[in-house]
């Protein structure tokens, strides 16, 4: 329910609000709204800390070295970006049509950040543990393709229409053998809430293996995972803005603090397609518990494993080549949607085969 | 699983003020150069531009929006399938895999019909 | 509190206003989103009655679930008609068909 | 189980027309043959029923019941009684002249016959039936014939003439339908069975009802006057055989369904509303006598005749009494035959010179003396000439109405004036007058088919003209059930004890 | 399993449906082939035959919500003769026109199935999902024809009003759940039966009439009619004309039979003055048309009102008639359009005018085309006839003599038009000679057609025992 409930948190918090005289109702709202500032400044970080990594890793890979000069290492370069883009100017061209250009970064940032509200990041930290947490994922994900649409076509430009259409054909196309694969998941634990998926991947097979679906859905892992590369736009899957045909797709237009919002929202997904991926395959926060700080460390582990994964994604940026639009669609319809739906056949005998062992 | 309603309806509240905070930050720290029409062209490398740009798209667009529809839809009836799995008989999963089987045939049959052909 | 009556009041107004767009508009496109938000109506009242009528039961939420799978097939047929008419007519509006003489 | 002779009778032509629903159109003599030799086997039988039926025991004789639609209690239930047996008869030598009174038809032959034998089968069904429901069917099985014969092969506005005929039949029929429906239901005996209805008490009011619709459906086929104006444009409008059957036998299906659905069951009713429909058919015989003195046309004029005629039936109907009813069912007879010879002159006097205007002929006894003759029998015939059928109906009519309806009936009387007037006048006119067309002189006079059709009809009005107690003496036997519902009992005599009885019912 | 069972039926129309459409995949295209009607009519018949079987069963299934009596089973059979007769003479206007009859068969049977799930649904959910199956089959049936603008105008026309009806229909259950607690149909009955209901289950009802009218084409709600008859291909009208307004039939039987019996107060007046009106309606408006679908589209309104006529009857007679007249009209409307679409190269669009001197072309059709229509104008002793017959017999025992009377009178009319159309091929000379070919598929509907309506009519006995027999059963 809060982010802090483990540390007996939130009646604290709502008790020191009321001892200052707080009336009750809005101890509760201004309690939320702390809670959701929190995450929203844990995006704002990652999406740092990911800009940084991605230049490092980028560069290692390429024999470069990445930024180096701003601060320690570099460290300092996002920030400094950011600060940059707060400066910038700030340019809508003339033919725009106006308030769908105007709401499209808010659509796609808000849509990022409602994802945020079901990741479970430890026992105890999570915004709004849903019964339907896994489905609200899946709608607030694709609600980013109403924003890149609108950002295509609102700013009235060859690039950015061509941009948006296709990674609203990309998005949508992805959707299905995504949904579908999630659905293995689904089976195993029989439930939405992802606290509860995360919960049915505790204990060990045979006692060392642990109980991650990963081991019963490597198919349905790899589906989704390549999906969510193509629905955050990564490569080789980033033909909305790929560079060498269409400048930069559907932000072409956008310059200053709305692109900031639309980069922020970019590496909120990619970090949130990882994170989800941890949570329903990767046994979400499961690990060692050391009795340092013991409620630290489901923490710890999830952002260790949702890091790797960020890493499996940038590397993949670094070495694959770029799909052709056709090639890429074809890929989501005639292989993986196929395959997705394999998996669930393959799902339902092993929940049954689980059935009939355990039972 | 704690139902928090209430955060359903503050979250995106936030998150939309933390974007109008961001932005007005920006409004406040950014340069303000006057304004001219060469700056508020479109981006066209350079040269200006040419034709309509809201311009009608293919149909494949189109079509695989039509096949999206549907087979987005029929995950309404799998979720809820797949959530009870656990307790349900031999039955339900005969039904469920011939639901499946269905939506393969459909899937064949845009595949033949060249919906998911990118032309 | 929120209760039945405004759901309820809620939904009488969509679909009035759902079938008022249907029976005036005249862009076939248009009307197709009536229809749904007809549709919508509809479902505000199923799950409205199923929470405060017989909240042991799940017959109303069931229902909806039907209603979007029939809707989203409905709307899949007619956009693709009407992408068809599209091609022949460069048209959506309904009055330039050669329908509706009676 | 006997051999269904009634059953036979009526579906003879059935078969024919199956026959030659299997043919090549090509092979029109063959077709041509097949309607003769079928309608031929249904004359003969029903001659047979004529000459069969046994007076003494009298009721429904040679009867075959077979469940139709038990859920209604609806039988297939066919037989004669007297009544039936002269009407089956009629048909017969109706159908049998009319196929070789249509042998010279060229177009699309095999369609035609198809087309004429099912009327036949039609009229000749509606006679024999004794279920209210089976009469129905047949009765309304003859429209779509008379449809396809009228605006196929005929003549003058005869799309325009078949559709009116059709839309007045399916009128009447949807009426008589309703009270089918209505008989049905206040009878509540599940059955429609004639004679079971027969033996239900209805009360009195429900008898005047149901007496009224049913005569107003079977009105519009009769014809009675305000319904008529179908008839003289689909007469006018078909061809000669055509003509023949709807003259002769199909005029005849609403006044029969009159007598033997609406008097025998309501006599109540019928008693009731019997002056009305004496002031109806007195319109009847004097306004188409006028209509009929006006016309040019040969067909137009015997159209309106027929009608006149008619008129004596209904009133002989309307008068309720044993000689009235007698000579009104003897009329039936008598005047379709003789209608029907008219018409098939009329139509082989067309045939030669192509013109029905009766201005336009003249002097055709001397090219053609036997139509002449036949034609001048015809005449004779229409105009009551003692030793002509007709003479014994219209005097047994006469007879019969004259105590109940004085004024009247002599204004029908009056009505035979007119008719010799016209009538004689044209006969005169078209043959025995000088000849006035030089291109008429070369015409031929009747073939062997003409032959036929001629002396087939004379020989029966001739024969029932001389000995006409063969017929009388059946129909009366067939009347006496429908007497034995009035118990002597005789209608309101006059319209003004009418209108003041028609304030006794409210 | 006893379920499975019940359903068997459904159950083989369905698979049949799946497996063209399966083999459409794997298969070269080929315009030419006629084999997958072919199939399709197979599977028919053995659902056919399964479904007879159920004759007498009597069971009610998955919790109440399916329903298989006598009642259910005759209109399946009523659904299977409409699409059994269709597939047989489609394939050669698909041939013609380009459209693969695989695509066409697997929808045909898709749509059955929905026919067939219809009248047995006991709740509202099977119920709406049945006539949705039912509608978006349509949809695609009437616009599958591509190349040509009218079949696609057809289908969105059909689209956007069957979709508003549903709405409509939906929004009725939705009130009608509300009030009662229950999609059932038996919980709803016994709530309707309890005693006073507010307005609102009044409104609810209305609405659900309103719905199910739209499919049966009751006068107001009429207006597609004409529109997608002359737009749509003629064997998916033909279809679309036969089964789907049986089956919606069936629907109206059970909902305004018995669940809402308890509410007639509200209901019956209204539909019988509709009853009334529609058949005025359709046989006036059917009078000036030039073209012979628009016409058959006002034919089928006027028919709607005659069956209205049973409906309001209430008894055990009208429902027999009801299903009895369902059956017949199938029979004798399928028919007729298997002529318009044999007929269907010849004639653009339809317009009577080109029927001119079919007789001198095509006798057999031509001979086809007159008892068909003279069927449905209620010449005796054929098929429509007897139908007819039924059906003012349930209204005049009814006690609604004046309405009846006034209906009668009205049918009269209908005369005028039918025979036009007989007088305009048998008289008019035709504008060329060549005699019109058609296909063995086409010729045995034509056979089968005649025989139904001229055996139906002559022996209508047993069929409408049994008519009344599963009338008993509408009381669930």
């Amino acid at each position: 329910m809060d982010v802090t409930q483990g540390l007996g948190a939130y009646p604290a918090i709502i008790g020191w609000l009321k001892g200052c005289g707080v009336p009750a109702w809005l101890a509760e709202i201004l309690y939320r709204v702390g809670a959701g500032l929190l995450v929203l400044t844990l995006i704002s970080i990652l999406a740092l800390v990911l800009v940084y990594m991605l230049r490092k890793v980028m560069g290692h890979m390429q024999c470069r070295l990445g930024p180096r000069v701003t601060g320690p290492f570099g460290l300092l370069q996002t920030v400094a970006d950011a600060l940059k883009l707060m400066q910038k100017e700030d340019i809508i061209p003339a033919q725009v049509d106006r308030p769908v250009f105007i709401l499209a970064p808010y659509l796609v940032f808000l849509s990022c950040g409602m994802i945020f509200m079901v990741l479970p990041l430890s026992p105890t930290w999570i915004l709004n543990d849903l019964d339907v947490g896994l489905l609200f994922f899946i709608a607030f994900g694709s609600l980013a393709a109403f924003g890149l649409l609108m950002a295509g076509w609102g700013s009235n430009s060859k690039y950015s229409l061509v941009g948006g259409m296709r990674s609203v054909a990309q998005v949508v196309s992805y959707e299905v053998p995504m949904v579908l694969a999630l659905l293995g998941a689904v089976m195993l634990a029989g439930t939405l809430s992802t606290q509860e998926i995360v919960r049915a991947q505790s204990g060990t097979w045979l006692g060392f293996l642990p109980r991650w679906f990963i081991f019963l859905q490597p198919l349905g892992f790899i589906i989704y995972f390549l999906c969510g590369l193509a629905e955050t736009g990564q490569t080789p899957f980033d033909l909305p803005e790929g560079e060498s045909e269409l400048v930069a797709g559907y932000n072409t237009e956008y310059s200053g603090m709305r692109f900031a919002l639309f980069f922020l929202a970019e590496f909120g997904n990619t970090f949130a397609i990882s994170a989800m991926a941890t949570t329903l395959f990767l046994g979400g926060w499961h690990g060692p518990v050391f009795s340092f700080l013991p409620w630290l460390w489901p923490f710890v582990w999830f952002m260790v494993k949702a890091m790797a994964l960020t890493f499996c994604i940038m590397w993949v940026r670094s070495t694959w080549l770029r799909f052709r639009i056709d090639q890429m669609m074809d890929f989501a319809w005639k292989i993986l949607v196929p395959l997705a739906l394999l998996n669930i056949f393959v799902s339902a005998g092993e929940v049954a085969l689980i059935r009939w062992i355990g039972g | 699983m704690q139902q928090d309603y209430l955060t359903l309806a503050i979250y995106p509240l936030v998150i939309l003020g933390f974007s109008v905070f961001v932005l007005a930050l920006a409004w406040v720290l950014r340069a303000k150069p006057p304004k001219s029409p060469v700056k508020q062209a479109p981006y066209e490398c350079g040269i200006p531009t040419r034709g309509e740009t809201w311009v009608r798209f293919r149909v494949a667009y189109y079509l695989y929006a039509l096949v999206f529809v549907v087979f987005d839809v029929e995950t309404i009836f799998l979720y809820p399938w797949a959530v009870a799995l656990h307790r349900l008989g031999l039955f339900a999963y005969i039904e469920a895999i011939l639901f499946i089987l269905i939506l393969l045939v459909g899937l064949g049959y845009a595949w033949k019909e060249g919906a998911l052909e990118w032309k | 509190m929120v209760g039945l009556p405004c759901y309820f009041g809620l939904s009488t107004i969509l679909f009035v206003i759902g079938l008022f767009g249907a029976l005036t508009k005249r862009n076939a496109i248009v009307v197709l989103m009536c229809i749904e938000l007809m549709l919508n109506a509809v479902n505000i009242n199923l799950v409205a009655f199923a929470r405060f009528i017989d909240p042991g039961a799940l017959l109303g939420q069931l229902f909806v679930i039907f209603t979007i799978a029939v809707a989203a097939a409905e709307v899949a047929v007619g956009l693709a008609i009407v992408l068809v008419l599209n091609r022949y007519r460069d048209t959506v509006n309904l009055d330039d068909f050669t329908w509706l003489k009676g | 189980m006997s051999f269904p002779v009634v059953s036979a009778t009526v579906f003879a032509p059935l078969v024919g027309a199956a026959l030659i629903f299997c043919l090549s159109p090509a092979r029109k003599e063959l077709i041509r043959w097949i309607a003769a030799v079928t309608t031929g086997i249904s004359l003969v039988l029903a001659a047979y029923l004529v000459l069969a039926y046994d007076l003494s025991a009298g009721g429904v004789q040679f009867a075959e019941k077979i469940n139709w639609l038990p859920s209604f209690g609806i039988k297939y239930f066919v037989g004669v009684d007297g009544i039936s047996a002269v009407m089956l008869l009629l048909t017969a030598i109706v159908g049998f002249t009319g196929v070789f009174a249509s042998w010279g038809i060229q177009d699309r032959v095999k369609e035609y016959y198809i087309t004429f034998l099912a009327l036949t089968f039609a009229c000749a069904g509606v006679f024999a039936s004794f279920d209210i429901f089976l009469l129905f069917v047949f009765f309304e099985l003859a429209v779509l014939p008379k449809y396809i014969l009228i605006s196929v092969w005929g003549s003058t506005k005869k799309e325009y003439a078949a559709m009116k005929l059709a839309l007045y039949l399916t009128l009447g029929g949807a009426i008589t339908l309703l009270g089918i429906l209505c008989l049905y239901f206040v009878a509540g005996i599940n059955s429609l069975d004639l004679l079971e209805l027969a033996r239900h008490e209805f009360t009195r009011n429900q008898q005047l009802l149901l007496f009224a619709i049913f005569a107003l459906g079977f009105s519009v086929q009769v014809p009675i006057v305000p319904l008529h104006s179908w008839l003289p444009d689909a007469h006018t409008g078909a061809p000669t055989a055509g003509s023949m059957i709807l003259a002769g036998v199909v005029m005849k299906l609403g006044a029969y369904g009159i007598i033997r659905i609406a008097c025998w069951l309501f006599p109540q009713g019928a008693l009731f509303w019997a002056p009305v429909i004496a002031v109806l058919a007195i319109v009847c015989v004097v306004y188409a006598a006028f209509v009929a003195m006006g016309q040019k046309d040969l067909k137009y004029m015997i159209a309106n005749s027929s009608i006149s005629h008619m008129g004596y039936s209904v009133l002989g109907i309307a008068a309720l009494t044993v000689a009235s009813l007698a000579g009104a069912l003897f009329q039936f007879f008598a005047h379709g035959i003789m209608a029907a010879l008219n018409f098939a002159i009329a139509g082989m006097t067309y045939d030669r010179t192509h013109t029905r205007v009766i201005a336009a002929m003249g002097g055709l006894a001397k090219v053609m003396p036997v139509l002449g003759i036949a034609f001048a029998i015809g005449c004779l015939a229409s105009v009551g000439l003692p030793g002509t059928a007709s003479f014994w109906a219209e005097f047994s009519v006469f007879v019969g109405s004259f105590p109940i309806f004085p004024t009247l009936s002599i204004l029908a009387i009056s009505g035979i004036v007119f008719t010799a007037y016209y009538m004689l006048r044209a006969l005169q006119r078209v043959y025995f007058e000088p000849l006035r067309h030089k291109e008429f002189a070369k015409l031929k006079d009747a073939v062997w088919h003409d032959w036929v059709v001629i002396t087939v009809i004379v020989f029966f009005i001739v024969a029932m003209g001389v000995y006409p107690s063969l017929l009388m003496n059946l129909i009366t036997s067939g009347l006496d059930p429908i007497m034995a519902g009035f118990k002597g009992a005789t209608p309101v005599a006059g319209l003004t004890t009418w209108l003041a009885a028609l304030g006794g019912v409210r | 399993m006893d379920a499975v069972k019940l359903l068997l039926p459904e159950i083989i129309v369905s698979l049949c449906g799946l497996i063209i459409l399966t083999e459409r995949i794997f298969t070269k295209a080929d315009l030419q082939r006629k084999d997958a009607a072919w199939f399709g009519v197979g599977g028919l018949l053995l659902a056919g035959i399964f479904a007879a079987k159920l004759f007498g069963v009597n069971q009610t299934a998955f919790y109440g919500s399916y329903r298989v009596d006598d009642l259910a089973v005759f209109f399946k059979l009523v659904a299977i003769v409409a699409a059994g007769m269709t597939l047989l003479f489609a394939p050669d206007f698909l041939v013609r026109k380009g459209v693969k009859s695989g695509d066409f068969a697997s929808v045909v049977l898709f749509a059955a199935a929905g026919m067939m799930l219809l009248p047995s649904a006991l709740d509202f959910i099977t119920l709406y999902i049945a006539l949705e199956l039912i509608s978006v089959s349509f949809y695609v049936l009437l616009a599958l024809q591509r190349g040509e603008v009218r079949p696609a105008e057809a289908g969105l026309k059909y689209l956007l009003l069957s979709g508003l009806a549903s709405a409509v229909l939906l929004y009725g259950m939705s009130l009608i759940y509300g009030l009662t607690g229950s999609t059932y149909l038996t919980a709803i009955r016994q709530a309707f039966s309890a005693g006073e209901w507010p307005v609102l289950s009044g409104v609810g009802c209305l609405l659900i009439l309103a719905g199910l009218g739209f499919k049966i084409y009751v006068v107001p709600f009429h207006m597609w009619a004409p529109d997608v008859y002359e737009g749509g291909p003629s064997p998916a009208v033909a279809f679309l004309a036969t089964g789907s307004s049986a089956a919606s039939l069936a629907a109206v039987l059970r909902l305004f039979g018995e669940t809402f019996a308890g509410l007639s107060g509200v209901w019956l007046p209204l539909l019988v003055i509709l009853a009334l009106i529609t058949v005025a309606i359709g046989n006036i408006l059917a009078l000036p048309q030039t073209n012979i679908k628009r016409l058959l589209a006002y034919s089928s309104i006027a028919h709607a009102g005659y069956i209205l006529l049973a409906v309001v009857a209430r008894s055990g007679l009208g429902t027999a008639a009801v299903m009895y007249y369902s059956l017949l009209y199938a029979v004798s409307t399928v028919t007729a359009f298997a002529v318009i679409s044999a007929f269907a190269d010849f004639t653009a669009g339809g317009e009577t005018s080109a029927f001119a001197g079919l007789n001198r072309r095509a006798p057999f059709l031509t001979f086809v085309m007159v008892i068909a229509l003279a069927s449905l104008a209620g010449v005796p002793p054929l098929a429509g006839f007897m139908a007819k017959f039924a059906v003012f017999a349930a209204a005049v025992q009814a006690g609604y003599v004046v309405i009846a009377a006034v209906a009668l009178l009205l049918s009269v009319i209908s005369i005028y038009y039918y025979f036009q159309v007989i007088k305009v091929m048998y008289v008019d000379e035709p504008a060329e000679t060549t005699p019109i070919t058609y296909g063995w598929g086409t010729q045995a509907a034509l056979i089968l057609g005649l025989a139904g309506v001229i055996l139906l009519g002559l022996f209508p006995g047993p069929l409408l025992r049994l008519a009344q027999v599963a009338a008993g059963f509408t009381r669930f």
